[in-house]
């Protein structure tokens, strides 16, 4: 597909809209459908759309494994790493009212884990796109 | 009413049980994969149904909204957000599985791969 | 910080493992997964005498506490922290043992994945372990399952992967039903706090949906747990697992599904409701019989010494269950020592055989020809462990036996004391083959040269948990004594 | 009035899921039964629209719709996509499937009422606090979306367990699937295969 110019001019206009709705999701979660999980997959998406069109090697020079694998456990680390930072404060695991004073602790703290599943969300995601592509060619 | 209910429960019954055959009863391992899927979605609809309220809306309490709405329960939805990622995590390390499977066995058919074994 | 002792018991593996993968060398990430287990196991002795001495120790994560259920609790009380306990002891044990083990059997730049895998692998069990929300312990089941379907797969040979995917499906269908369970039980009360539960459902006895959420949770923990007739993916998987996985697997994984069910029983539905289910301890009862008699004669069949271990855990998983369905203070006291014995016992005979493998290459019995004089340190440890497992007195494992004999010895049901007896025989002949190979059996013809002694970095961690399955036999007052306190708060006396 | 029609609407939306599910056990093409297993999804995804649930219908869209067919696709083009299977029916297995089924309407049969908003499932003191107490200026949290706040704060540690399956996932995929190659250079042939046929 790497010679069609619709197709890449389409894709060039495509996905940086695809990651701005991303970035919507991730942050509209309070107030309607959406989250770190949801953000995670449509930005995920946003990169395969990239890998269809341009090839997988031109999106690995993007966003490369490494730095992938990195960013997934650096999610994790960040949602634990809330929960932990509460616990420091000397409150219970994950209670976010030790981050703020009282209802902006509780934005703080969903803030901050939303932002770590959308890591590993989008990572994992974009890692397991990868494996399974590259298996898939290889024969 | 009520046996409209549980006919929707039963559909939803049937749902499983065909993949739960799938799983146990095909020899490919995609389809069981698949039946994996079948299986695991029909329970989530067990778990959405009883948080319904007929009549009620999405349970998104804006200031905008009329105060004598009625709101769905709120819990069954997180706890299968839970679930279905849990499920697609499943799904890729079986997938995964199958594809090495199948470089080793040449087979991705059960009943193949145990002769290989024996 | 002791007040948070709970949530790190969990939470330090749980961190851990995305520490392993960007540490990235083996030697750091060994020291990292070893630091970390030393102190999930530091902090169990802890909260131990912590429960010892003033009664069950609850936290509430977020700080949610009112009302009950809101948000998740976590709850220890002497059964859960006694598992926990035994788990992180194995898994510090394993986790020493694994760095010298896995140079044989897995490429060195996978070493960071097995290590996260693992550290996740404790993580969902010890969570398995002292939640009290029932949807937290699907979600920490799933944890630990997910990550020893990726820990068995990274086998030497390709049947492990097929035990892996074997093991995948029936996992995942087990969880599946203990989902139905749980999702019934919530349609019913609105709740999913277990102290919650505890106090509603025994005004739901007669409800026919909530007998079907008992049936369905039992079926699913008893798949993860390898009751026979369900145990069928149990014996590829630990055959096939690297040694230090199915050593971790074989002392933890399904004595914590077997917890996850003691605690459904009798910390969720409650005594009262399970009183008025008669069928399911007989269920229990009917199940462990074949498991017991056909577990240890298969053991016997075997050549293949992983899967000959693997056999006789499923007889022994048919002593925990016996216990469970007898329902007495006695007879579950005798499975909760059986758990801790069993789990110490049986991981030091599969680390022992890791030190076969990783010298020789094969778990055969045909191999071990004359080895003891060759291996004295490793041979001495599967026989002690190996006596053990059989019941010998002033081992673990006589300690347990005798409880659950006791247990039996009522008018109703003293012919199961004679199964426990012929069984034990059963084990005394599936070890002897092993000693008598070992020991007395010339070196076979063919054999060039000497095979060397295991490494100290696989002989320490087995001997740790072979002279502590000596102590625990004969200083019993953790092992049984507590065990008996915590069968008596849980069945109530 | 109304009712009854959300009632059909569901029975309409199971109707065709059934059709699909059935479709695929029977199809001997796996790409084509892929592709129905996706249509499933979307199916499951519009009936937890019906239900409220809006949360989980994007989910279930995204994830079993999209990333779970994908990743079955991109197996199928590795492993290929034709089965062997000559019978479909199975007798142990039927007998065991209706089994659970027996148990399952056994279990179904006195359940609360569907929909009705007097069940203790809607009454309970735990549903009521997330609806009343957490939203709103005064409130626990003080987001609309009561989903998100009991996700991420309430019950935010089962979602850390959510975010551990999904690393748990790509650990073992990683593992599988040879994912440590070092960075570049060497070609895309994983190390692993030769390994696997080797012993």
């Amino acid at each position: 597909m790497k010679h069609h110019l619709v197709l890449r001019v389409v894709a060039k206009l495509l996905i940086p809209s695809i990651l701005l709705f991303a970035l919507y999701t991730q942050f509209h979660g309070d107030y309607g459908p959406g989250g770190g999980f949801q953000a995670g997959v449509i930005y995920a998406a946003g990169f395969i759309l990239h890998a269809l069109v341009f090839g997988l090697e031109s999106t690995k020079k993007i966003m490369p494994l490494w730095l992938l694998k990195i960013l997934s456990a650096l999610g994790v680390m960040v949602y634990a790493g809330t929960g932990l930072t509460s616990l420091l404060l000397g409150r219970p695991f994950l209670d976010y009212y030790a981050l703020a004073e009282g209802v902006h602790g509780q934005e703080l703290g969903i803030m901050l884990v939303e932002l770590g599943v959308g890591f590993t969300v989008s990572s994992v995601m974009l890692i397991l796109f990868y494996l399974f592509a590259d298996q898939g060619t290889e024969e | 009413m009520k046996i409209l209910y549980l006919f929707n429960y039963w559909i939803v019954i049937v749902i499983m049980l065909a993949g739960l055959y799938a799983v146990i009863a095909s020899s490919n391992l995609v389809k069981k994969i698949a039946g994996l899927s079948i299986f695991q979605a029909s329970v989530f609809i067990l778990y959405i149904s009883s948080g319904k309220i007929l009549g009620g809306t999405a349970p998104i309490v804006d200031s905008s909204v009329p105060a004598d709405v009625v709101f769905s329960n709120p819990l069954p939805h997180v706890l299968i957000l839970t679930a279905i990622v849990v499920g697609v995590a499943t799904t890729a390390v079986g997938a995964a599985l199958i594809i090495r499977i199948h470089r080793a066995y040449g087979s991705i058919e059960e009943n193949e791969i145990l002769e290989y074994e024996e | 910080m002791s007040a948070h002792l709970l949530i790190l018991l969990v939470v330090i593996p749980l961190f851990s493992a995305p520490l392993c993968i960007l540490l990235r060398r083996s030697r750091l990430v060994w020291l990292l997964s070893s630091l970390s287990t030393g102190a999930c196991l530091l902090i169990s002795i802890l909260l131990l005498q912590q429960v010892y001495r003033s009664g069950t120790v609850t936290y509430m994560l977020g700080g949610w506490s009112t009302p009950l259920g809101i948000g998740i609790e976590y709850r220890l009380d002497l059964f859960a922290a006694l598992v926990a306990l035994f788990v992180s002891l194995v898994g510090f044990a394993v986790a020493l043992y694994s760095y010298t083990s896995l140079q044989k059997e897995l490429p060195r730049h996978k070493h960071p994945l097995f290590a996260a895998a693992y550290l996740l692998c404790l993580a969902g069990l010890l969570g398995i372990t002292v939640t009290a929300d029932v949807f937290n312990l699907f979600v920490f089941l799933e944890i630990s399952s997910l990550s020893s379907y990726a820990l068995i797969s990274m086998g030497r040979d390709r049947a492990a992967l097929l035990a892996s995917f074997r093991y995948l499906i029936m996992g995942t269908i087990g969880a599946t039903f203990l989902l139905i369970g749980i999702g019934l039980i919530y349609s019913h009360t609105g709740t999913l706090n277990m102290s919650a539960l505890q106090k509603v459902l025994p005004a739901l006895t007669g409800k026919a949906s909530i007998q079907a959420s008992l049936a369905f949770i039992m079926l699913g923990l008893a798949i993860k747990s390898a009751l026979f007739p369900l145990h069928l993916w149990l014996p590829s998987a630990y055959t096939h697992a690297p040694s230090a996985v199915s050593a971790f697997l074989a002392g933890t994984a399904t004595k914590v599904s077997i917890y996850a069910l003691a605690r459904f029983i009798y910390s969720v539905f409650g005594k009262p409701f399970v009183i008025t289910q008669e069928h399911i301890g007989i269920a229990l009862i009917t199940l462990s019989i074949p498991a017991m008699l056909l577990g240890s004669m298969l053991a016997i069949k075997q050549q293949n010494l992983k899967r000959m271990l693997a056999y006789s855990s499923i007889a022994q998983i048919g002593y925990l269950f016996l216990g469970l369905g007898l329902s007495t203070v006695a007879s579950v006291g005798a499975t909760i020592t059986h758990l801790f014995n069993h789990a110490l016992i049986k991981s030091a005979l599969f680390l022992s055989l890791g030190c076969i493998v990783y010298r020789t290459g094969k778990a055969e019995i045909s191999s071990l020809s004359g080895l003891a004089r060759q291996m004295p340190w490793t041979m001495a440890a599967f026989t002690v462990a190996g006596l053990g497992l059989i019941g010998i007195p002033l081992t673990a494992g006589f300690i347990s036996k005798w409880a659950l004999i006791r247990a039996t010895l009522t008018p109703d049901y003293w012919p199961l004391a004679v199964v426990i007896l012929i069984t034990s025989l059963l084990a005394v002949v599936y070890i002897w083959r092993v000693i008598e190979a070992a020991y007395f059996q010339p070196p076979a013809p063919g054999s060039t040269g000497r095979t060397a002694e295991a490494p100290l970095g696989l002989l320490v961690p087995t001997w740790l948990l072979v002279l502590l399955s000596l102590y625990f036999g004969i200083q019993t007052t953790v092992n049984f004594g507590i065990a008996v306190k915590a069968a008596t708060a849980l069945v109530g006396g | 009035m109304s009712q009854t029609v959300v009632s059909l609407a569901i029975s309409f939306l199971l109707g065709l899921m059934l059709l699909s599910v059935f479709a695929v056990i029977a199809m001997r093409n796996l790409f084509a039964a892929i592709i129905l297993l996706g249509i499933y999804s979307l199916l499951a995804a519009a009936l937890f629209m019906t239900l409220d649930a809006v949360d989980v219908a994007f989910t279930e869209a995204a994830v079993g719709a999209g990333i779970s067919t994908i990743l079955i696709l991109a197996t199928l083009l590795h492993v290929g996509h034709d089965t062997k299977a000559k019978k479909i029916i199975k007798p142990a297995p039927l007998l065991l499937v209706l089994a659970v089924g027996a148990l399952l309407v056994y279990g179904t049969l006195d359940l609360p009422e569907f929909g009705n908003a007097q069940n203790r499932v809607h009454q309970s003191e735990i549903t009521r606090h997330y609806l009343e107490k957490s939203p709103g200026k005064n409130g626990e949290i003080g987001i609309p979306n009561v989903v998100t706040s009991i996700l991420a704060s309430y019950r935010g540690y089962d979602t850390l367990g959510e975010v551990t399956v999904v690393f748990c996932a790509a650990i073992g995929v990683m593992s599988l699937l040879g994912g440590l190659r070092k960075k570049k250079k060497q070609t895309t042939v994983s190390n692993d295969s030769t390994t696997d046929s080797a012993s």
